[in-house]
């Protein structure tokens, strides 16, 4: 497995364009790898932002072929078409240079949602027992392996055409909190993600499930928490 | 901008996206349609005659084209929002590109059928 | 979307769904007969069931409809003011509402 | 192009040490203006993020703080400064009630709904706290969250270059910064500042820290003349990921417990070769595996890219699959069959215990400067044991915080910066600049080639000397070795080159240390040494720059709470 990729990089910022590298191909060699190549051999002064190395910071999520991908663990000849990448920077956030995009948005839209724990006791008292089968736990552990990646955020049109809308990875984390028997609160909350661009914008496009690379569903956190929105407005809590 | 739109194809290869567009295209062309539909019953405040007039005016070919696509519209969006309800109000289901895909299958059927039926 | 419009929207949807299927039917047994105006009215002249099921429908699709399209709009017009969004949906639910409650009392009537 | 502004207490890394100084200073006293600068984003860089394994903590009633405090001194072979290392455990109580009821984390659970304990390598009992094998991700996402949802002003991608003394000399007036998106140098005046940044041995050929982290906060603290402890014990994780050369993949860590289930260690000719080093074969503890492994690349006895190989596939590859899932998965990902093949592996630096001196209160020599997590020293001594390393950096990082919050009180107002001090070190990061071509990456291998030839897993005179001449002879290029200036702007090549000068600095004072260091201790191993010495006469190493050169001495451990030979458990002294 030699040869070369054609390498597609988007240089500069939102009106920036595509420029082609020719870089060697490896038998072990990911996306990050790729990229690194060209910024140590052919243009020092190419942008992108990486930090683990192993999936575990989301600091290195690209455009990969038009797709949303942590670059570090996506191995070079799973995405190559044709003998070609194109390697951009995550959509739907502004770009800072290259390859790096402003995850700020993204982040201020995780406060929006409350996507914060909210303590019910302090230091000074015991840990809460909580059984690992009782169901609010269950939901919370099969949702809380996020790594903030902005992928989902990316993949997500609705995201796009909404501005507002806070997005996959922020109600996802909400809804973690929701089930958080801990957690004191719901009640902001769940008044937070009931505004418009709350959980409610979400169409269920999947495109977030489909992109996650810890194989995380969005989509089904976002249902529960527009299951659980329903209910408290109902009875009026909201 | 051309260019820029590259990063952005992806979520479109979703057969789970394109299910939510067949089901806005579907909803906002019987959104679209509504008021007429409204608007020829309506004729009938003028009397039966005017209301079969336009009926037998409607009689052609194509109009029956049409009325079988609002059938298929009509069965695709209601079938996709139920698939929509059940994500929303049911316990996590895995598979729902089956669903939609059936969904729109069984729409097609039914327009297909209209469309011998009337005929 | 808040909470509030979508409790609406989803309410409105379950509602349609039985109906949606009820019509299915009439238009598949009113065109396989060919469709008059006296079958429809024949079927429809002085029914209160069919005048129920007629009106409650215009009022879900209206209220259905006129989300879906703010939403539409919202997501993919230049339009962003919730003033103005709102002053569609308002206005596309009430023509809708008005147009059809008007045809259920022109075929029930 | 200098920008400027002032904050009460500046934070320097944005891991569990930092973080948790910056919740801890705005708990004590909101009204201070705190500000968390990082080299990348906030909670999104350093190793905190990467901690598998989990946390120690004594919480369980069989469990005790002599206990954890007995592993942790005779895990760190007697060098452990015993007032740190008490502090640790005995807080580290405290912090896990905090993470789990004020900061919201999300640990595993037995079934009776109490915290879960898993066994970790080299303690005597099942205290280590975690969730699932991403402990890390759930403490410093959560972590993260709080310092958002506060006024905490974030200086993302922010690079500390200098600390600045001010006019007098007598205390630190603040941080130089590169602010890495625009290029630009930002002058932070402080109160109090806190050095975080979490160490970082990348200068080896193979390392797991993030690529973030290159040593610079030791390599500011040194050129303030400030004391270095135990510089010479890096600690190595003995199955780092074998992908090549090119690849970021190459070095990462591959858990611990795939010994620990059964897998087996083999040679280029698949052979095991455990057992000529330890009876305890591939279960033997991390450093016994790591030399072994050593021992046989330099044998010569390796495979294609010059490793060895861990075969997990005579467990059932179906079972392997199971029990390490996000290991097998990552392992796929990167094109490696974990559970059914053979995976290259190699011993890969981890860990650093050495770091700056400091108190119990995270104080260091140098007024309004203080310290804490992998930047900190004497907690661990010559080893630091799986799970210890979280406990010391949210520990100490708290401990940090509210210290800062009292000392700014008492201390008051700003200290005028010494000008001249900024003016020479904007003009040192600018150096590559004033400098055409040259090959920077070519530089960088040959350093991490050096340390891990040289300086790596099994040491001698010989070899360090030689080692130190070459570091010399790294550190002389890469001064002649630039950098286009022609954009400024998220430069990482700069920023490489910078880095790149941290690390060569650091690695003089490892070998520097390790030279001096004549007997076997932990992590730190001494071919022409192999003794571990005298328990009771046991000495600590001290290094600090003296105009160019480095000075070291030897200082006597102080045993304040037990001597070698003694234990604070029950049992052992009966
Ligand atoms: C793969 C791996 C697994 C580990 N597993 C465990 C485990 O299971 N249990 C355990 O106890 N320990 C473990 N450790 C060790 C543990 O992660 C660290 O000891 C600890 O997290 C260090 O915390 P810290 O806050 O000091 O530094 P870090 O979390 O590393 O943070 C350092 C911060 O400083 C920033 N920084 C660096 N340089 C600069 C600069 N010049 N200017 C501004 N900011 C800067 C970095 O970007 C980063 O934000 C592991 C380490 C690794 C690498
Ligand atoms: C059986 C009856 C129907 C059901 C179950 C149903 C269901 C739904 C659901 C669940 C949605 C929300 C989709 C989303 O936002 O993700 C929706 C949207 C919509 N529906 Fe219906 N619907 C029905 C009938 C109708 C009818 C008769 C119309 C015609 C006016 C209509 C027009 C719309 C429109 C315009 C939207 C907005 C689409 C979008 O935002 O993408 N629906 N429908
Ligand atoms: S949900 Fe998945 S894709 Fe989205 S930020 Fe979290 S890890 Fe990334
Ligand atoms: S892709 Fe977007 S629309 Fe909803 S299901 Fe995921 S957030
Ligand atoms: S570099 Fe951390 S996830 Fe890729």
């Amino acid at each position: 497995m030699t040869g070369m990729i054609e390498v597609s990089l988007w240089r500069g910022k939102a009106d920036g364009r595509y420029q082609t590298y020719q870089v060697p191909q490896r038998a072990n060699q990911t996306v990050l790898d790729v990229v690194t190549w060209v910024q140590r051999n052919a243009d020092p002064t190419l942008s992108y932002r990486f930090a683990c190395r192993v999936g575990m910071c989301g600091s290195c999520a690209m455009t990969v072929n038009g797709r949303p991908r942590w670059t570090c663990r996506t191995h070079t000849s799973k995405v190559i078409e044709d003998g070609k990448l194109e390697i951009g920077p995550l959509a739907n956030l502004p770009v800072i240079k290259d390859l790096a995009a402003d995850l700020t948005r993204f982040f201020e839209k995780w406060q929006r949602a409350k996507g914060v724990f909210a303590p019910s006791k302090t230091r000074k008292d015991p840990i809460e027992r909580i059984s690992p089968a009782s169901a609010p736990r269950i939901a919370a552990d099969a949702a809380i392996e996020c790594i903030n990646c902005a992928v989902c955020y990316a993949a997500c049109d609705t995201v796009r055409w909404n501005e507002d809308y806070l997005g996959p990875a922020a109600l996802n984390r909400a809804w973690t909190l929701v089930n958080d028997v801990k957690d004191a609160g719901n009640k902001t909350r769940l008044a937070a993600i009931a505004e418009a661009g709350g959980c409610h914008a979400c169409h269920s496009h999947q495109s977030c499930q489909e992109h996650c690379p810890n194989k995380l569903n969005p989509t089904a956190s976002i249902a529960g928490l527009k299951r659980r929105t329903m209910q408290a407005y109902i009875k009026g809590e909201l | 901008m051309s260019a820029r739109q590259l990063h952005t194809t992806a979520p479109r290869r979703n057969a789970l996206w394109v299910a939510a567009m067949v089901h806005r295209i579907s909803g906002l062309a019987l959104a679209c349609f509504l008021p007429l539909h409204f608007l020829t019953l309506g004729l009938a405040l003028q009397g039966e005659a005017r209301l079969d007039s336009t009926l037998r005016w409607m009689d052609n070919p194509l109009f029956k084209i049409g009325e079988t696509m609002l059938v298929f519209l009509l069965a695709v969006h209601m079938l996709g929002g139920l698939r929509v309800l059940l994500i929303e109000n049911m316990p996590w289901r895995e598979g729902q590109k089956d669903l939609a895909l059936a969904a729109l299958a069984i729409a097609a059927c039914v327009a297909f059928a209209f469309l011998v039926g009337a005929v | 979307m808040n909470v509030r419009l979508y409790v609406l929207q989803r309410a409105t949807a379950a509602i349609m769904a039985p109906l949606v299927i009820g019509h299915l039917i009439v238009i598949f047994y009113a065109t396989s007969r060919g469709l008059s105006a006296g079958d429809i009215l024949g079927r429809t002249r002085g029914s209160v069931g069919w005048g129920l099921f007629y009106g409650v429908f215009v009022l879900a699709v209206a209220i259905h409809g006129a989300i879906g399209l703010r939403g539409i709009l919202a997501e993919w017009t230049p339009l962003k003011s919730k003033g103005a969004l709102d002053a569609l949906m308002w206005l596309f639910g009430l023509t809708l509402a008005a147009l059809g409650l008007r045809a259920v009392m022109a075929v029930v009537l | 192009m200098l920008e400027r502004s002032k904050t009460d207490i500046l934070i320097l890394g944005s891991g569990g040490a930092g973080l948790f100084a910056a919740l801890h200073a705005h708990q004590a006293n909101p009204d201070l203006d705190i500000t968390v600068a990082t080299k990348g984003l906030i909670g999104k860089c350093g190793c905190t993020r990467m901690v598998q394994g989990g946390y120690n903590v004594a919480l369980n009633p069989g469990d005790s703080i002599e206990r954890h405090f007995m592993d942790t001194i005779e895990g760190g072979k007697w060098l452990p400064d015993q007032d740190l290392a008490w502090t640790l455990i005995t807080k580290a109580v405290e912090r896990v009630h905090e993470l789990e009821n004020e900061i919201g984390c999300f640990f595993d659970r037995n079934a009776d709904g109490t915290l879960h304990g898993k066994a970790f390598a080299g303690q005597t009992f099942d205290r280590t706290v975690h969730k699932g094998d991403l402990t890390g991700i759930e403490i410093i996402n959560r972590l993260m969250e709080q310092v958002w949802a506060r006024p905490i002003k974030r200086l993302e991608e922010h690079r500390a270059v200098a600390l600045i003394p001010a006019k007098d000399g007598q205390s630190i007036a603040g941080v130089l910064m590169i602010d890495m998106r625009t290029g630009a140098f930002r002058f932070v005046e402080a109160r109090a500042v806190l050095m975080a940044t979490g160490g970082g041995p990348t200068m080896y050929r193979y390392h797991t820290p993030s690529g973030d982290k290159s040593m610079d906060g030791l390599a500011m603290a040194l050129r303030r003349g400030l004391p270095l402890r135990d510089m010479e014990m890096v600690q190595f994780h003995p199955t780092g990921l074998l992908a090549g050369p090119d690849t970021r993949m190459t070095g990462t860590v591959l858990e611990e417990g795939l010994r620990g289930a059964g897998g087996y260690l083999l040679d280029g000719a698949e052979r095991r070769f455990m057992a000529d080093y330890d009876p305890k074969l591939e279960r033997a503890t991390r450093d016994v595996v790591s030399r072994a492994i050593y021992a046989e690349m330099r044998a010569g006895r390796t495979t294609q890219h010059g490793g060895v190989y861990i075969s997990m596939a005579h467990l059932g590859p179906e079972k392997v699959a199971k029990m390490f899932k996000g290991m097998v998965e990552r392992c796929a990902d990167c094109g490696f069959d974990l559970a059914g093949g053979l995976v290259e592996v190699v011993p890969t630096a981890h860990y650093f215990m050495g770091g700056l001196v400091c108190r119990v209160d995270t104080s260091t020599e140098l007024p309004g400067l203080f310290v804490a997590g992998e930047d900190a020293s004497g907690m661990h001594g010559a080893n630091r044991l799986g799970g210890n390393g979280v406990a010391n950096s949210t520990v100490f990082g708290g401990i940090a915080g509210e210290t800062m919050a009292a000392w700014v009180a008492a201390n008051g107002a700003n200290r005028a910066p010494d000008e001249d001090h900024i003016a020479a070190e904007i003009e040192r990061a600018q150096h590559p600049f004033r400098h055409k071509g040259g090959d920077l990456n070519g530089l960088r291998e040959r350093l991490l080639d050096t340390m891990w030839d040289d300086v790596g897993v099994l040491r001698d005179a010989t070899g360090l000397k030689r080692g130190l001449g070459k570091l010399d002879a790294i550190g002389g290029e890469l001064l002649s070795t630039g950098v286009p200036d022609n954009d400024r702007a998220f430069n990482l090549t700069w920023h490489d080159w910078l880095n790149l000068r941290s690390l060569v600095e650091v690695s003089k004072v490892i070998a520097t240390a390790a030279l001096a260091r004549e007997n076997s201790r932990g992590a730190h191993y001494r071919e022409d040494f192999p003794s571990e010495g005298d328990l009771d006469t046991s000495t600590f190493t001290v290094v600090r720059q003296k105009g160019d050169a480095l000075d070291i001495v030897n200082e006597p451990v102080q045993f304040t709470i037990v001597r070698p030979g003694q234990s604070l458990l029950k049992e052992a002294a009966e």
